[in-house]
């Protein structure tokens, strides 16, 4: 007994150990929980969502910040911009601010940052997502100021240049895991597989935050997640799922500006015929999702684009649920030869979006109710993204993808071009009058621009009846109540922490 | 309250089994003086260990259960003791050794801590049971006792093995030692030594013995009293001279009947073309020589008994000449084709011929094949020794032939005994009807009175078929009732080879009259007769 | 001995060989990582920078000469995804989940050892029933239920432990319950059995007729003999554990290479999941001989 | 001891070899409800998807998440509704034929492909011998999530696909404890006796080998069962499992996973058919090993006669 109780000891020490004692915590420091990982702590990668929400606006700064409610862009880092003509656009800098390494931020360091963003050495996704397709170039005028060239020129460029995240020149042209930032909080450690704990700085050059220091926590399992603010051990979680988001004190939905849909591809038989496009749309029962298997704050698409994107029309409406007619128009497809006994596979996405699983299954029979031949394949993301991006198998049977689309950006460019275009990559059709609407769109500037996109989006959703636009999404957030924070449709791409304060 | 050392009154113990209760002892009542030798003698199945088990409380219960009966060890009733009570008799003051020592003592341990063991669990500190096992290693004629006591039992020969129980069970100089079958597969000559080992401590410690066994040898050479035990009962009780010299049960009567080596020896067979010849068959297993360039000839119809002690190469031989094993060189004829160098398609042919009987039938017997199955498989093997409408007809026949019945066919081997498993591997023999039959110990785990009938079938087959044996045994008596001509093996050569009356009458090697000698008399007089020469020689 | 440890090494590096060969060919067929590394509107050019940083341009049977080449010298490549050497990645991960296996494998073998033991001595007995319908039950539940319930029940309902995560000894009881749950049905119902031999075995009765204690008798005389089957099933266990507890490392957060390994072969990235496999399977084979020399310490009547 | 012997040979009556076997079942109650459970689970193994198919796969968002034991809805509503509005009972029922063919098929096929080879190393003394267990080395140590995503990736995820994979990573486990069994049998007396009547090596394998490896197989391949059930519901909590609209009662458990809270029955009911179902092949593998052990098999044979 003796010897066993012992052993029990020897064990109770080795576990103690191995585990580190918890740090005293000031009631202003916060923990957030996250779904993965990062994998890295690179600016340049800060587009992908996990990263941009520890990086963003925390650790590094952008030039400028997009108010995804009016589609405006924010000086940060920039105090002004200009369009010189010929896609030459002007910045002037902010004086007086400095890296966490002590380092003053000059035009040097925003050149050097694009120059880094857009470099053969590094696969950067900012560069991959919102520089590709251009030649983009910086020249320093003076130490505060600076000009961006984009050849073709870009009507956009300042929205894109936003984008950018900004690093001091000495940064190596290589992955880092110690980014340095001009923004309220530096990276003070970050204990692989356990957390990243960001402190905040003292000699920022905007106003101070609240929030002394944050730590990141990572749980792939959003109950656990969830949890974990009720037991107190976190306090936002910033994606959790609608079933958990029952306490109306602590759980916020947001529009997280993903919009789901079915990608149709209309090369082939029997989804190249519009009557069986419009079968499909109208055998959705999309009122039937919203509180059930979709969140009841999400709002039912008819674009590919959120609302508060430019151009977004009004006055598009959904192809009404109706089973009768739905029916009706198979049967006259049928009657005109096209073969809609054909077996359409449904190519879903495991754990695209919540309840991703459900909804598909829902849909299937939907779709099968109208007396079409519909069956369901559920994908991991990299057998999926074969389906969904080109180039498509040759021996292709009818297929529709279920997919999910970000654009928090504002701007239809970075949706319609991909998903519509002859050319783009997920693009199911070609259709050469929708490709001239596109490309004088995404040419166009200002107003004449919010106008010119109406028609792109009324060819896809009313003439061509493309795809089928389900819903455009809301996530949830579950925020401790001792914390003052709103999530906004920003929340899926960056969490500043300067928003947040203490009840 | 009793005068006796160790008294058994009215122990009556059931097993529960498959099939129903079954009463292990009936009634059995034995007693036991300090000084004293009993003997316990019964065959398998006899219930002669039972009452042993209950004085040592080594009886599960379930499914075991004592039904009635008191057992007094100096005046108290072990069986209404505590359990610590009777833990602190065991070893103490009624120690056991068993059969087998091999597998009764702890193969992960090294001798010397069992030994040490024994004490220490009664109360000696480690240091002083240490010095202690040293010194009864040294009594029980185990040679450099440091050295041993540092060795795993797997490292010893197996009579060295009993010596280490021996030393165990005497650690703590108990009032009785129970020895159950302490000899049973022992050589001969290693037998008498344990016994008299046992005979010399029991005279030193004054301790009581009871001694359990088939052998009616050993009771012979060492018991005062015999008790003697059938179908779990009491047959018949008394001093050993009185019991087998005037018998008065018939159990009795046919046991001491039964024992081997009284019958009248072969006067051998015609000498004529040799059915089989083996010319320097040897076989090495890398630098250890089993078998050392083994020559002989086996006659039609003839009985060649080779004989040795374990390890002396004997069951080597069979399973060379069997292809069991790839010998290492020699040649073996049969009719004029060496076995050795043949292909496998030619060697089927030599199987029919050629046929061997196992130690063991509970092992050679496949236990999920019916007796049918076992017989006929013969027949699917080399086709067209009969047809297969006869093959129901003429495995009943076999069965016969070996003193079994018809019906027998449908069971399988577990429901049979020892001696009735070993018939239905003889038939399985026969049924390829042989001209060779090799048996490897094919008696030596029987009981004496089936072993009679085993080789009273096996002589018949010589006499009636003309069947030739090669017959390995290490039991001498066996050996002079069955077999023609007798080879005797020691380190993988023949020492001695002759006709069985030169052999056994007029031995000219040393070894093989130290091998007869060795051998036990089941006359108690004859025991001590030999007993005073040897006395008179050393 | 020494040749046989020798022969034993040969042996495994030959399958470490095999497996890296099938491993890296294998694992190519399922895909390109570059598809899933870019965002999926990115362009044909930036897909071609990638590839070609990343070697993927490359023919296969070049990468695979680059790897093997790379290998030599210890190097296992870099993570596509953390932009870090692959070993590095692999071994931070590989730490957490050798400590996780390690105390529940210990808390597994001691409790199973003594509960095992213990219904032994009574087959049939009231203990024994218990003992082997509880630990059934433990090892028949999809281990992901059991943990998501007992978050749900010690740490939101009760308070008593955290959720998840690392940090204090508290948050390894929750995980390393889970994971005790299965190995320690199994691992009992073998102690159980082999037990049941060694106790049945003819030096039991010479240890009882000795007069040996029950407690002597069971945990001196037996175990060691039933140990041989109880070591070569705790090491199957320990090798599944070693490679990784995915769910219980998914679901409570915890940074073990299980979770490493799905996250890089879901992600494709080739180096990581090739750095893992040879890690995970090195320690295995290394432990599967240690575990053979075991055998010939505890049993003196196995030599090599 | 010797006792066992005595009693062998008294003759016995001879009782039906059925009336035996339940005699024996009924004496282990445990593993006669386990029987009885597993005799339930495969009659909707067989019956289940043929009755009950529409009903299971019919979905009604709008009563999704009913609660269970209303009992105004009929008994398929029992145990109530799932996240798409079908009867749970129904679809418990139905995913039992997936569920026992996924597992099913898995062990019967690592079983056969794993005991073959174990056989073939246990019987050749050469290269081969080396050779095969160090497959099963290569094996066990290719990790069984790669495998599966690689065998999905390049077919379909089906159920026979998750066969294929669940099949392959447990074909060590009949493999080493073929050979194991192999290299004891092949060392016994009656194989001897059979060569020495001039059987043939193949003859020794399947007449003699087999019927004594076979029990030890049966055994290991009745736990395996319960094995493969719980990774294959391991594989759907991962995502690279089955995937609907096929269902199992794994994916059922996993697709409940997130209603934990709010709908507890959605993943209580798959996952206690799993529960039930491992446990009674448990207890009967513990029952077929008692039963089959002439040592053990008494502790039965006094139950029942008890019980008589």
């Amino acid at each position: 007994m003796k010897k066993f109780k012992s052993l029990l000891l020897l064990s109770a020490f080795s576990m103690a150990a191995i585990s580190g004692g918890s740090a005293f915590a000031a009631d202003t420091d916060i923990t957030i929980v996250l779904s993965e990982e990062l994998d890295l702590i690179e600016p340049c990668m800060a587009s992908q969502s996990n990263i941009g929400r520890v990086v963003l606006q925390n650790i590094s700064e952008t030039l400028a910040v997009l108010n995804p409610e009016n589609g405006e862009l924010k000086p940060r880092l920039a105090l002004s911009w200009q369009d010189m003509g010929n896609g030459k656009w002007r910045y002037k800098l902010r004086d007086g601010v400095k890296f966490s390494d002590g380092t003053t931020f000059d035009a040097k360091d925003v050149k050097h940052s694009l120059d880094r963003t857009l470099s053969e050495d590094i696969a950067c996704e900012l560069k991959a997502r919102y520089f590709g397709g251009m030649e983009l170039k910086a020249d320093i005028v003076d130490d505060l100021t600076i000009d961006f060239t984009a050849v073709p020129a870009q009507p956009i460029l300042p929205l894109l240049i936003s984008a950018l995240t900004i690093v001091p020149e000495e940064t190596p042209i290589k992955f880092t895991r110690e980014p340095i930032g001009t923004g309220p909080y530096v990276l003070s450690a970050w204990n692989v597989g356990q957390n990243i704990i960001l402190d905040r700085r003292d000699d920022y050059w905007g106003a101070k935050p609240e929030v002394s220091k944050a730590t990141y926590l990572f749980r792939s399992d959003a109950a656990v997640r969830a949890a974990m603010v009720q037991t107190g051990e976190a306090d936002i979680v910033p994606q959790i799922s609608e079933e958990l988001a029952t306490n109306a004190k602590t759980d916020f939905a947001y529009p997280n500006s993903e919009t789901t849909y079915l990608r149709l591809d209309h090369f082939i038989e029997p989804l190249g015929d519009i009557r069986v496009r419009k079968a499909l749309n109208m055998a959705v029962d999309r009122e039937a999702f919203l509180g059930t298997l979709v969140p009841k704050e999400a709002i039912i698409a008819t674009h590919m684009v959120p609302p508060s994107t430019l151009g977004w029309l009004k006055d598009l409406k959904p192809l009404a649920f109706d089973v009768k007619a739905a029916k009706a128009l198979v049967d006259e497809a049928r009657a005109d030869g096209v073969n809609v006994d054909e077996e359409i596979i449904l190519i879903g996405r495991t754990a695209n979006f919540p309840h991703a699983t459900e909804i598909n299954e829902a849909l299937t029979q939907m779709f099968n109710d109208v007396g079409l031949n519909v069956k369901l394949q559920m994908r991991e993301v990299g057998e999926w993204i074969d389906f969904y991006s080109k180039p498509f198998a040759e021996d292709r049977g009818p297929r529709m993808v279920t997919a999910q689309h970000d654009n928090s950006r504002g701007d239809p460019v970075f949706s319609m071009v991909w998903k519509y275009s002859c050319d783009g990559g997920q693009s199911g059709l070609c259709d050469k009058e929708l490709d001239g609407l596109i490309s004088k769109a995404s040419a166009a500037a200002g107003d004449e621009r919010a106008a010119l996109w109406g028609p792109v989006f009324k060819r896809v959703h009313e003439d061509l009846v493309a795809d089928i636009f389900l819903f455009h999404m809301v996530g949830f957030t579950r925020v401790s109540e001792r914390l003052n924070y709103t999530p906004s449709i920003s929340t899926n791409s960056e969490l500043p922490l300067e928003e947040i304060s203490f009840k | 309250m009793t005068d006796y050392l160790l008294e058994v009154r009215d122990l009556s113990v059931t097993f529960h089994t498959t099939r129903g209760p079954v009463d292990a002892v009936r009634n059995v009542s034995w007693h036991l003086n300090r000084g004293e030798v009993l003997a316990i003698l019964g065959e398998s199945g006899s219930g002669k260990s039972v009452s042993a088990a209950a004085i040592m409380d080594l009886i599960d219960m379930p499914p075991g259960e004592i039904k009635s009966g008191e057992i007094f060890f100096e005046g108290e009733n072990l069986l209404t003791m505590d359990q610590e009570a009777r833990r602190e008799i065991n070893g103490k003051k009624i120690a056991m050794i068993f059969q087998d020592p091999l597998s009764h003592l702890n193969p992960v341990y090294t001798v010397g801590w069992q030994i040490e063991e024994t004490m220490v669990i009664h109360g000696t500190a480690r240091r002083v049971a240490q010095k202690e096992m040293l010194s009864l290693l040294t009594k029980v004629g185990i040679p450099d006792p440091i050295l041993a006591a540092k060795k795993y039992p797997h490292q010893f020969s197996g009579g060295q093995r009993q010596r280490v129980m021996i030393a165990m069970a005497l650690a703590l100089k108990p009032d009785v030692l129970i020895a159950d079958e302490p000899t049973t597969a022992l050589d001969v000559t290693v037998q008498a030594q344990i016994l008299k080992l046992l005979q010399e401590l029991q005279r030193e410690t004054g301790m009581g013995l009871v001694i359990i066994t088939h052998d009616l040898g050993v009771v012979a050479e060492i018991a005062d009293r015999v008790v003697v035990m059938n179908n779990a009962e009491i047959v018949e009780s008394g001093l050993v001279s009185d019991v087998y010299h005037n018998p008065k049960h018939a159990y009795t009567k046919k046991l001491i009947a039964s024992a081997p080596g009284n019958g009248e020896m072969s006067s051998g067979v015609k000498s004529q073309e040799p059915i089989l010849q083996l010319e320097n068959v040897s076989k090495a297993y890398g630098d250890f020589v089993a078998l050392r360039g083994m020559s002989f000839e086996l006659m039609p119809g003839e009985v060649v008994a080779i004989v040795g002690e374990s390890g002396s190469g004997k069951s080597t031989v069979a399973r060379m000449l069997l292809r069991l094993e790839e010998a290492s060189g020699g040649v073996v004829k049969y009719r004029g084709d060496d076995i050795l160098s043949m292909s496998s398609s030619e060697l089927l042919s030599i199987r029919r011929d050629i046929q061997m009987v196992f130690q063991d039938p509970t092992q050679s017997l496949n236990p999920r094949m019916s007796v049918y199955q076992i017989i006929s498989e013969a027949w699917i093997i080399h086709a067209g020794i009969i047809a297969k409408s006869k093959w129901k007809e003429r495995a009943g026949q076999l069965l016969e032939q070996v003193g079994l019945k018809r019906e027998h066919l449908d069971r399988y081997p577990h429901q049979f005994s020892g001696g009735q498993k070993q018939r239905i591997a003889i038939a399985r023999a026969l049924a390829l009807e042989p001209k060779i039959i090799i048996c490897d110990e094919a008696v030596s785990a029987l009981d004496v009175s089936i072993q009679a009938q085993v080789i009273a079938l096996l002589k018949g087959l010589q006499k009636n078929l003309g069947i030739s044996f090669i017959f390995i045994a290490h039991d001498l008596p066996v050996v002079r009732d069955f077999a023609d001509r007798v080879i005797v093996m020691k380190s993988g050569e023949i020492v001695e080879e002759g006709a069985v009356q030169q052999i056994f009458e007029a031995p000219k090697e040393l070894y093989t009259r130290n091998l007869l000698n060795a051998s036990l008399d089941p006359d108690p007089k004859v025991q001590a007769a030999r007993r005073m020469a040897a006395a008179a020689v050393s | 001995m020494n040749k046989f440890i020798l022969k034993r090494a040969l042996a495994s590096l030959v399958s470490l060989l095999f497996l890296v060969v099938a491993v890296f060919f294998l694992s190519r067929l399922t895909g390109d990582p570059t598809d899933l590394y870019l965002p999926v509107d990115a362009s044909l050019a930036s897909r071609e920078q990638f590839r070609k940083i990343h070697g993927l341009d490359q023919p296969l049977m070049v990468q695979f000469f680059n790897y093997v080449r790379d290998l030599a010298v210890l190097d296992f490549g870099e993570s596509i995804r953390r932009a870090r050497p692959a070993l590095d990645v692999v071994l931070e991960a590989f730490k957490w989940t050798l400590q996780l296996a390690l105390i529940t494998l210990f808390l597994v073998t001691l409790a199973a050892i003594i509960f095992g033991s213990l219904a032994a001595f009574r087959v049939g007995g009231m203990f024994d029933r218990f003992a082997t319908f509880f630990s059934l039950i433990g090892a028949s539940a999809p281990d992901f239920w059991l943990a998501i319930v007992a978050i749900v029940v010690f740490s939101v309902g009760l308070g008593w432990v955290p959720t998840s995560g690392t940090g204090t000894m508290m948050h390894w009881i929750l995980p390393v319950t889970i994971l005790f749950i299965r190995p320690f049905g199994l691992i009992l119902q073998v102690v159980r059995s082999s037990m049941i031999t060694a106790l049945s075995a003819a030096y039991i009765k010479t240890a009882r007729a000795k007069g040996a204690k029950a407690k002597s008798i069971i945990f001196i005389h037996a175990l060691r003999n039933a140990l041989l089957p109880i070591i070569t099933v705790i090491g199957d266990q320990a090798a599944g554990m070693l490679n990784g507890a995915v769910i219980v490392e998914t679901i409570f957060g915890f940074p073990g290479v299980g979770k490493l390994m799905i996250d890089s072969i879901l992600q494709r990235d080739f180096s990581v999941v090739l750095a893992s496999i040879m890690v995970t399977a090195f320690v295995i084979f290394l432990m599967n001989i240690l575990i053979d020399l075991l055998y010939a310490v505890l049993d003196p009547r196995i030599r090599y | 001891m010797s006792v066992s012997e005595n009693i062998s040979t008294i003759e016995t009556p001879k009782k039906g070899k059925i009336k035996t076997f339940f005699s024996l079942l009924w004496s282990d109650q445990f593993a006669f409800f386990a029987a009885v459970f597993l005799i339930l689970v495969l009659t909707s193994v067989i019956f289940g998807p043929m009755l009950l198919d529409y009903d299971a796969g019919r979905q009604n968002l709008r009563g999704r998440n009913a609660a269970p034991f209303d009992f105004t809805r009929g008994w398929m509503w029992f145990l109530g509704g799932d996240q798409l509005g079908r009867p749970l009972l129904a679809r418990v029922l139905v995913a039992a034929q997936n569920t026992i063919f996924v597992a099913g098929g898995a062990v019967m096929i690592s079983m056969t492909i794993g005991s073959v080879l174990g056989v073939i190393a246990g019987n050749s003394r050469g290269r081969l011998g080396q050779f095969i267990p160090r497959i099963a080395d290569v094996i066990m140590s290719f990790p069984s999530l790669l495998l599966a995503v690689i065998v999905l990736y390049m077919l379909e995820p089906s159920v026979s696909n998750i066969i294929i994979v669940l099949a392959i990573t447990r074909i060590p486990v009949y493999l080493r404890t073929a050979r194991a069994e192999i290299l004891e049998i092949r060392e016994r007396m009656f194989i001897q006796a059979a060569i020495v009547m001039g059987a043939s090596k193949f003859r020794i394998i399947f007449r003699h080998m087999m019927p004594m490896l076979l029990p030890t197989l049966l055994t290991v391949a009745t736990l395996d069962f319960a094995f493969v059930m719980l990774a294959e519901s391991s594989l759907s909590f991962l995502g690279i499992g089955i995937q609907p609209p096929d269902i199992t009662w794994g994916l059922m458990v996993s697709q409940g996973r997130p209603y934990l809270t709010t709908a507890w029955w959605l993943s209580f009911w798959p996952g206690l058919a799993i529960i039930f179902t491992t446990l009674s092949l448990n207890l009967i593998s513990n029952w077929i090993r008692i039963a089959l052990d002439p040592q053990q098999r008494w502790r039965l044979e006094i139950e029942s006669k008890k019980n008589d």
